[in-house]
């Protein structure tokens, strides 16, 4: 019972706040609302006994990616007031069309049932005996290795893209160089000079 | 089977990936100085991923990647495309100081994830392929990052493609529920069990989402606007490698993992090839811009394409494959050419009016890229007629006629716009020169392309036959 | 336990949502990326669900790994983003067309 | 099966392609020389082709069949009814290139190699063998005849070289999915194996009418013909010759190499759509050739007349209408390319096709007129030119199918004589009082060594068509016994009465 | 014997030479090629004709070539000469030899008389061609060549539009006569299965009452044959409806209107009536059908002649009505009849062309008979031998002793049209013996106002043209008169009398001789050779089964009442009279009778406004229709909703499909939704 009710709590909360972040009108305020739906699918998953996958959401998604978000809102220095709100002339259309397929989406997936077919085509039933996380793990770095590997790969096109899209040799900074420092004996920045008296000192 | 049996099947990601990140740690070492370097360096290393090709054939790491004739076949092509697509970058780039030695690493690992494509015979595998894939074309897509048309054709390519790749995860997510496995072949015998409304759905999603990858109307609307955007060199690559991996891709999961119900996805695709080819030739017709007409010019060819898997047949696989192989031809020289367009001040011009009297002032591109468009619009005797036979041929044979007769037909609409090329490069009075070509390598490109798909091409149609026989043969 | 047509439920909910958020959206680019994490949010629901109601990991593992691409996804996207708006100084969706036809 | 030890058909075909390829590498000068040589070296072969031609021996003669292309082969071989399209076609190319030694000063290497790649695509297409080997030939004629019209055009040309490709190009891809669908059913692409082979009937009628849609435009029949006026007007003169002259038989010749012997049933029962089309079009178009004011399309209008006459023969499924189809194709091919040479003629001199511009050149263009109005004859049908043989002979081959197209078509040669001498009339008599066109001089030795052996040829095919029936005869004969089954009934359906008592007359007759 | 093919083939040979060495060769070398060459032909055919007179000579067939061989189809080409073709070779190259002889003169001062040589000479060999035809094809050969020959000879002159618009013309309305005949030698073939003459009148019998299929309805097969092949005959012999032609024909010069509108080729018609007569005897309603037209033909040109004032055009007439005699007694059966009428219509019509020609050449191309007068004394040679004429084609003769001519066999056709029986034949004869009154006035008018009563020159522009021209007299004789004219279109008002000074000379000798052997021939041809022509036991051992030889009806037709054999005598004697008194005697008569009867000598004047029909049925609407299938059927239609139509809908739904393209991701991400949409309710609902 109690699970019903924090599964209904978290799915009103996961829609309405992804509606919200959706139709806000402050980018900041949308992302606000987008890191509440995660937080709250974070719940279904939780509920859906996926720990590993809920506390990755949370981590990744919280941590990171909506934190970047925020980081690039903030960034961008938009003029908030200058955005326009309002839909495109063919809302009515594209509601519509939302709605049917939605409709059709849930009405084709009411119909699961775990038949036998699908039981015994699992790959990777879930153990019993050992934790979400471990059995995760276990799958991965085996049977799912090459992948693994291959979403590194996805990770690191997505840094050199970052980085070559974003970076930008900055002129006028100084930097410092340490082996150039190292390598400075005295002899080399030091001068010694038997400086006559009332000459003056040339610099 | 052994992880290290496993592995050995995929030498050539291996090679790529491997050789990918050596040559970053280089890149980082020698700054963009090294991109010409690095280009050759991932040339090299693309040959050698493609001579490793075949080596040896099998499923690896329990049915997620499979090594066979089919996608030795598809990794050649890709292989190629994405050569050529490095090698005609440098001197594109550095005429605007945009080279980088990203550029070259970015294909690859994009390579990477198109062989993962190819290979794929999991959705798993697909799903991770394709993302590398797309998110390393992203990038290049807006490459220039200080032109605003780049910029723009990215995040227009970025937006869309997240939407489409959201597509497809809903699809592949509905496959996983209602068939209960991610493995094409369990998929396959899931729906041979009879197909549900969740397994449909999740069928039209997949197709959908791959439409997207491949351009097929109605999925195909960011085309023109990431082409015309994209630096002229990753649009040459757009057009290919990734057009061939997303179709193998399409095939592959097709037949493989929906074979047993074809009877629902061979409509959709019918209707996704007319609509292509219609669209690709109405549409192009009036364009200005010499890159977004053969944007449209591969809609309209992925439609000729796709009429191959609509048969549904080995025959069919076979016709798709040589039309991928021969277009990846017809558009890599098309854009060879549109490289050569260069106003006297060495800047690029896209305007096809620029065009105006090619062949008077240079009779040698003309002539090329004559051979192209009419290659392109499949008129005999240039190879480009070849893989349209083949198509239409596979068509017929299951006695889809009308169709053939429907589809071979809106040709004629697509002749309409390439020989709107030619009477510009032939009929006009000439326009001011083109700057005068000054790289070898290119024209060497030109010309063994033109010679390609000039009639002397049907000299290759047996072994072309014969090794897209083989591939589609794998898959039956 | 809860019948799993519930997380599917919600999870079309989302998508469907999601999908409004990209084509309805006239104000700005960043809301469409949100958009499309709630496009891969409701994805993954959808995979955990699957995953618990068929006792199978594999969904599982898909979910995460959708999680990384989708980590990926956005870095790419706002970098995208981040050029864009230093070309052109706007991020509206309504200036986004200077290609067309 | 060849005569000779070498494959003279491809190197027929490869020598013009040759020629081509090195014309495009020189000059102006060098690639006329190349271009007549190379023409004139085909002209030669294809008289040794012909002398060697064994009339009465086997049905195809000169194979070649090498099966380089995995799907379909280099098969060539002749029969005496591409024999003869051959020879016509290698006849017309050295007068082509002459026709355009002056006329033509801008990239005349471009312009030689396009000639000499069209000799080399039509030396193809009625020597192919192989139905996918045909086609490509087909198909690719378009390629530099769109160049010739579009490049060294007139005002007009790009329209015309738009409508002339894409018009045709419709009509002949429908005709591929046939060929697909044929080969498969077949089982093979060998054109001699599959004039043989039993299409089922319902099937022949779908393939019948794919086969027309190209042959029809490629013919030009009423009411897919408007592209024929507009490429003629705007192509340079020897396009038109080979326009004329060639490319419009490829339609005729397919209609007796595919529609007949492989879908005789079909044949048959769209028998009254062809000989409708025809009717129409010797009527309707002979009419609008009679109020043309521009020379060319006034002979343009007039070739549609003509080939419906190639039909109706055809169609009517006996002899004499198949071999007068086939002498109208010949004839045509000569006297059309002769006019529009004639017509060249002109409009080097004064560079206008309005035929008011001109009027009286009898005066000072004696041999030109001379030459005009054999002709002109030759186009009427008079006896003793080529054009009354065919036209004769295919007449009378539709009266024996239907009198109603025997009578409609006959008043070709009423309306045909009206246009004909009404365009001579305006051109060659009456008074020469216009200065530019008094100034014009009389035709020069190279303007009569074009037309001179043209000259000779219809007037030798119309004293003796037995030269050129005899290598057909066979070949008529076997396309016959295929089609005989199916040959519909005509409507003359003579019925024996009581004949008047004899004796008077044998009486009367002693 | 076999000098046929010498005969035949010397005219081609000279006209080859001739035609193609043109201005190289010269003209004299020219004209004695070709002159000579039809005198060796004349020189060679008499004795073959006079061969069949004595029944010494047997038909033969000399084979030249085969033409064309088509399945059952052979055509060879085959000189066949037996009786029949005997009269038209002596016909042919008689006329023909003269008329080249005349030129010498005629066209003397002409710049390409090489050429006219030729095309002369040209027309013989395809008319020997012609008459010499053992196949229908080669008839037809002959027939088209006549035909072409005509149309480069009316068209001579071509620099005056008049003259090219006549040789089209001819050639246009002789194709509408050989489409006919096509059409005719397709059926034959068809029945028959051959085109052979002989074979054809051999099986021709067998087939009578047989039916065929012809256009939709179903017919007696012989009557469908011999009416289109009728057609054929009625297009080149200028019969009623066809005729239109020949008139104008007389814009060519008046050599070729004597040989080959008068002697030769108009005659080809009813040459191939004759040689078909076996076919024709098989379908009585054919007969009936060629009695009617030629009976209406007579009787239309014969008052049609009676109004025309153009000396050649009244002979044209008067050739037109003579054909429709020829015919109708060939309608009746009387073959022997025709080719005899035929035989000597030959001469005294091309005597009275050659004539008139003559006369034109002496008042300087003046062709007007009202601008003649009182020429007797200027040109007497000329005037008597087409006195000469003019009798022999009024029939002047007394039955048993001498005719000239036209005497026999004119009284030949009338009687054979009252012997036959028959109702057509009734209705000819009338309308016969009625055409001889009208042919009788014409005739002798012609004359009256060509020789006879004062002169009138001074009207004529010509003349004018001359006289100033040549005699260089400063003053007008008859200044007074100049004034005096009036319209000078108006047929028989008011004319300008006088010479206006000029002086009229008898032709050259080379014109005048052949006049004088033409006028032997119109004297003397009918006395000499109406036994075999026309005898009932002769005839049949002369024409040796080349025509249908109607013994029956010979017999018959000297045995008709005598009111029958002289109502021909009495309407000539009739029709000299009226001719004499209008003309002579009373000269205000025509014009007070035109004035009287104005509509029907308006209807007669403009040839009972055929042409103005026939501009109104044809050549403006065939215009018309044709202009508008240009531009409403070609240009507004087809091409309109054809390529230009598709092509424009293309390019328009091109650019719609460029503005879905708006450029926005909303639009994109929709367009891309609705797909998804579709096709996933698609495959719910399917």
């Amino acid at each position: 019972m109690i699970q019903l009710i924090a599964f209904y709590l978290f799915a009103v909360m996961v829609v309405g706040s992804a509606a919200l972040t959706i139709f806000a009108r402050n980018p900041v305020h949308s992302v606000l609302w987008l890191i509440l739906a995660f937080f709250n699918a974070a719940g279904l998953m939780l509920l859906a006994g996926a720990e590993f996958i809920a506390m990755l959401l949370i981590i990744v998604y919280v941590g990171a990616v909506a934190v970047l978000f925020l980081f690039v809102v903030m960034m961008l220095d938009i003029d908030f007031a200058e955005l326009r709100s309002g839909f495109a002339r063919y809302a009515p259309l594209g509601v519509l069309l939302i709605v049917v397929l939605a409709a059709e989406m849930i009405f084709a997936v009411g119909a699961w049932s775990a038949g036998s077919l699908a039981l015994s085509q699992r790959i990777a039933p879930t153990p019993d005996e050992i934790p979400n996380i471990q059995a995760l793990g276990t799958l991965i770095y085996t049977r799912y290795l090459f992948i693994f590997e291959a979403a590194g790969l996805v990770l690191l096109v997505a840094m050199i893209g970052a980085i070559v899209l974003t970076h930008r040799a900055r002129g006028g900074v100084r930097v410092q160089n340490v082996w150039q420092q190292n390598k400075r004996r005295p002899q080399d920045a030091v001068r010694n000079i038997n400086q006559p008296v009332g000459q003056g000192v040339e610099l | 089977m052994s992880m290290i049996a496993s592995l050995a099947l995929t030498l050539p990601e291996l090679i790529l990936s491997t050789g990918a990140l050596l040559l970053l740690l280089v890149a980082a070492w020698g700054g963009d100085g090294s991109s010409r370097l690095i280009s050759w360096a991932s040339v090299a290393l693309l040959a050698i991923a493609g001579l490793s090709l075949g080596c040896a054939n099998g499923v690896a790491f329990d049915g997620l990647y499979k090594a066979d004739a089919f996608s030795n076949f598809a990794k050649a092509l890709v292989y190629a495309a994405a050569a050529v697509s490095i090698l005609i970058a440098p001197r594109f780039f550095e005429a605007r100081g945009a080279m980088r030695a990203e550029y070259p690493i970015l294909i690859l690992l994009s390579s990477v994830g198109m062989g993962m494509m190819v290979s794929a015979t999991d959705l798993l595998t697909l799903y991770v392929g394709l993302e590398l894939q797309s998110l390393a074309a992203y990038v290049l897509a807006s490459f220039m990052r200080r032109d605003s048309r780049s910029a723009e054709a990215g995040l227009k390519y970025f937006v869309l493609g997240a939407l489409a790749s959201g597509i497809l995860l809903y699809g592949i997510s509905l496959l996983y529920g209602f068939t209960g496995t991610t493995q094409f072949g369990g998929v396959a015998t899931a729906l041979g069990d009879g197909i549900s409304h969740g397994e449909l759905f999740g069928l039209v999603f997949v197709m959908a989402g791959l439409a997207f990858k491949i351009s097929a109307v109605p999925f195909h609307m960011w085309t023109p606007d990431v082409y015309e955007g994209a630096p002229t060199p990753v649009t040459a690559f757009f057009a290919s490698a990734p057009k061939v991996a997303a179709m193998a891709l399409l095939v592959r999961i097709a037949v493989d993992a929906m074979g047993p119900a074809t009877s629902s996805w061979q409509q959709i695709v019918i209707f996704a090839a007319l609509a292509s080819t219609i669209l690709g030739g109405v549409a192009a017709i009036g364009q200005v811009n010499i890159k977004r007409l053969l944007a449209y010019s591969s809609i309209n060819n992925v439609g000729f394409a796709l009429f191959g898997l609509a048969a549904g047949t080995p025959d069919g696989v076979a016709a798709t494959m040589s039309y991928m192989a021969v277009y990846i031809v017809m558009t890599l020289g098309s854009f060879l050419c549109v490289l050569q367009m260069r106003n006297a001040a060495g800047d690029a011009v896209e305007d096809i009016a620029s065009l105006s009297g090619l062949s008077r002032t240079r009779p040698g591109l003309a002539a090329a890229f004559a051979i192209f468009m009419f290659s392109l619009a499949g008129i005999p005797p240039l190879f480009g007629f070849w893989p349209k036979f083949l198509v239409f041929d596979a068509l017929v044979a299951i006695g889809l006629w009308p169709l053939a007769m429907i589809g071979i037909a809106t040709s004629v609409i697509g002749a309409f716009y390439y020989l709107k090329i030619v009477k510009t490069m032939y009929f006009d009075e000439p326009a001011p020169a083109y700057a005068p070509s000054a790289s070898r390598m290119e024209n060497g490109l030109i010309a063994l392309s033109a010679v390609a798909v000039s009639p002397l091409g049907y000299l290759a149609i047996p072994l072309l036959g014969a090794l897209s026989m083989a591939a589609a043969r794998a898959l039956f | 336990m809860i019948g799993i047509q519930h997380y599917l439920v919600v999870s079309a909910i989302l998508f469907a949502i999601g999908v409004f958020g990209i084509f309805l959206n006239r104000k700005n680019v960043i809301i469409i990326l949100m958009a499309i994490e709630l496009i891969l949010l409701s994805v993954n629901l959808n995979f955990v669900a699957f995953s618990a109601y068929l006792h199978d990991l594999v969904g599982q593992v898909f979910a995460m790994f959708v999680l990384t691409v989708a980590a990926g996804e956005a870095a790419i996207g706002l970098a995208i983003l981040v050029i864009y708006f230093r070309g052109r100084g706007t991020i509206a969706v309504d200036d986004i067309n200077r290609m067309k036809g | 099966m060849n005569q000779f030890g070498f494959p003279i058909l491809s190197i027929m075909i490869a020598v013009p392609l040759a020629a081509a390829l090195v014309a495009l590498f020189t000059d102006a000068s060098k690639a006329r020389w190349i271009a007549l040589a190379a023409t004139l070296v085909d002209f030669a072969l294809g008289i040794l082709l012909w002398a060697n031609y064994d009339i009465g021996g086997a049905q195809w003669q000169f194979v070649e069949n090498v099966p380089v292309f995995g799907r379909f082969a280099w098969a060539m071989g002749i029969d005496g009814i591409a024999l003869m399209l051959i020879m016509l076609s290698v006849f017309l190319m050295p007068i082509c290139i002459l026709a355009s030694w002056e006329s033509i000063q801008k990239r005349v290497p471009e312009y030689m190699a396009a000639f000499l790649l069209m000799e080399t695509l039509m030396i193809g297409v009625f020597s192919a063998q192989d139905l996918f080997l045909f086609y490509i030939f087909f198909e690719a004629g378009l390629i530099p005849m769109y160049l010739i019209i579009g490049i060294w055009g007139g005002a007009e040309r790009i329209y015309a070289s738009y409508k002339f490709f894409l018009y045709t190009l419709l009509g002949s891809v429908l005709m591929l999915v046939a060929m697909l669908w044929m080969a498969r059913e077949a089982g093979t692409t060998d054109i001699p194996t599959l004039m043989a082979h039993d299409f089922p009937v319902q099937a022949q009628t779908w393939l019948f009418l794919a086969f027309f849609a190209s042959f029809a435009v490629k013919m030009p029949m009423w009411p897919v013909h408007t592209w024929l006026p507009d490429a003629h007007v705007q192509a340079p003169t020897a396009g038109s010759v080979i326009l004329a002259g060639v490319l419009l038989k490829m339609g005729g010749y397919g209609f007796l190499r595919f529609s007949l012997p492989m879908f005789p049933e079909a044949s048959a029962h769209l028998v009254w759509l062809v000989f409708g089309l025809s009717m129409i079009a010797v009527v309707y178009t002979s009419l609008v050739a009679l109020v043309q004011s521009d020379m060319k399309k006034l002979i343009a209008y007039s070739s549609v007349a003509h080939m419906a006459f190639v039909t109706i023969g055809l169609f009517a499924f006996n002899r004499q209408g198949i071999e007068g189809a086939l002498i109208v194709m010949l004839s045509h091919g000569l006297v059309s390319a002769a006019l529009f040479l004639c017509v060249g003629v002109l409009y080097d001199r004064l560079h206008t096709r309005e035929i008011s511009r001109y009027g009286g050149i009898s005066n000072n263009m004696p041999r030109y007129a001379l030459l005009f109005m054999l002709f002109t004859m030759a186009s009427v049908g008079l006896p003793g030119t080529s054009g009354f043989v065919g036209e004769f002979l295919a007449l009378i081959g539709a009266y024996n199918a239907s009198t109603w197209v025997a009578a409609v078509a006959t008043t070709g040669i009423i309306l045909g004589a009206a246009y004909m001498l009404y365009l001579y009339r305006r051109i060659a008599f009456g008074v020469l009082d216009k200065p530019d066109v008094a100034a014009m001089t009389d035709i020069s030795a190279r303007e009569m060594l074009l037309l001179a052996p043209i000259a000779a040829v219809v007037l030798w095919m119309g004293i003796y068509p037995e030269s050129f029936l005899a290598p057909m005869r066979a070949d008529v004969g076997t396309l016959l016994a295929r089609i005989e089954r199916a040959r519909p009934e005509g409507d003359s359906m003579l019925t024996a009465g009581k004949p008047v008592p004899a004796a008077a007359h044998v009486e009367a007759q002693h | 014997m076999t000098n046929i093919d010498i005969i035949v083939f010397a005219p081609l040979l000279a006209a080859i030479i001739a035609g193609l060495g043109n201005r190289m060769l010269g003209n004299t070398v020219a004209k004695a090629i070709t002159t000579g060459a039809l005198f060796l032909s004349c020189a060679l055919s008499w004795p073959i004709f006079f061969g069949f007179l004595s029944g010494s000579t047997s038909t033969s067939v000399v084979p030249v070539l085969d033409l064309i061989h088509s399945g059952d189809l052979n055509v060879s080409w085959s000189l066949r000469v037996d009786a029949l073709t005997a009269v038209m070779l002596v016909v042919v190259t008689s006329v023909s030899a003269l008329v080249h002889l005349y030129s010498w003169g005629y066209m003397a001062e002409d710049d390409s008389q090489p050429r006219f040589f030729a095309y002369l000479s040209l027309f013989t060999f395809a008319m020997l061609m012609l008459v010499t035809a053992d196949s229908l094809v080669q008839m037809f050969f002959g027939w088209e060549g006549v035909g072409l020959a005509s149309y480069l000879l009316i068209g001579f002159w071509y620099h005056k539009p008049s003259a090219n618009a006549a040789a089209i013309k001819a050639f246009v309305v002789n194709r509408v006569g050989d489409f006919g005949f096509s059409l005719g030698i397709f059926g034959t073939f068809l029945v028959f299965g051959t085109v052979s003459i002989p074979v054809i009148l051999a099986a021709a019998p067998g087939m009578a009452g047989s039916t065929i299929g012809f256009l939709g309805g179903r017919f007696d097969t012989m009557t469908v044959l011999c009416l289109l092949l009728f057609v054929g005959a009625m297009g080149k012999s200028a019969q009623l409806g066809l005729h239109t032609w020949l008139p104008d024909a007389m814009e060519g010069p008046t050599p070729v209107s004597a040989l080959i509108h008068a002697a030769t080729m108009v005659t080809a018609g009813v040459f191939m009536v004759c040689r078909l007569s076996p076919m024709f005897q098989t379908s009585p309603f054919a007969m009936h059908t060629v009695t009617y037209v030629g009976a209406a033909t007579a009787l239309f040109a014969a008052t049609v002649g009676t109004t025309q004032t153009d000396i050649k055009r009244v002979i044209a007439y008067s050739t037109c009505s003579q054909l429709g005699y020829m015919f109708f007694a060939a309608g009746v059966g009387a073959y022997g009849a025709a080719m005899f009428h035929l035989f000597t219509h030959a001469f005294f019509k091309a005597l009275l062309f050659l004539g008139a020609g003559s006369v034109i050449h002496s008042m300087h191309h003046e062709q007007d008979m009202r601008h003649y007068g009182a020429l007797r004394k200027h040109i007497p040679i000329t005037f008597w031998t087409m006195t000469a004429g003019t009798l022999a084609i009024t029939g002047v003769g007394i039955a048993g002793v001498f005719g000239f001519a036209g005497f026999y066999s004119k009284d030949a056709i009338i009687e054979a049209t009252f012997a036959s029986g028959t109702t057509s034949g009734g209705i000819a004869f009338a309308i016969a013996v009625f055409a001889a009154l009208l042919t009788s006035f014409y005739s002798w008018r012609l004359l009256f106002l060509t020789f006879f009563g004062k002169a009138r020159w001074a009207g004529s522009e010509h003349i004018q043209h001359a006289v100033h021209a040549h005699h260089d007299h400063p003053e007008h004789e008859h200044p007074d008169e100049e004034g005096a004219g009036s319209d000078p279109h108006a047929a028989h008002g008011p004319v300008v009398t006088g010479t206006a000074g000029y002086h009229p000379h008898e032709s050259p000798w080379s014109m005048l001789v052949p006049l004088i052997l033409l006028t032997l021939g119109a004297m003397f041809a009918g006395f000499l050779f109406h036994g075999p022509f026309i005898g009932a036991e002769e005839g049949a051992g002369f024409w040796k089964g080349s025509v249908y030889f109607d013994e029956h009806l010979m017999h018959a037709m000297h045995g008709v009442p005598l009111w029958v054999k002289y109502s021909a005598t009495a309407v000539m004697l009739t029709g000299f009279a009226i001719a004499w008194w209008a003309y002579i005697k009373d000269t205000s008569i025509p014009g007070r009778f035109t004035a009287t009867f104005r509509g029907l000598y308006a209807f007669l004047l403009n040839k009972w406004y055929f042409d103005e029909l026939y501009d109104l049925l044809f050549v403006r609407p065939v215009f018309a229709i044709g202009r508008f299938f240009w531009k409403a059927g070609d240009v507004g239609t087809i091409d309109r909703f054809g390529p230009d139509g598709v092509a424009a809908m293309v390019v328009g739904s091109g650019a719609a499909a460029r503005r879905l393209q708006s450029g926005y991701l909303y639009t994109y991400a929709l367009v891309m939704l609705l797909g998804l949409s579709a096709v996933a309710t698609w495959a719910m609902l399917r």
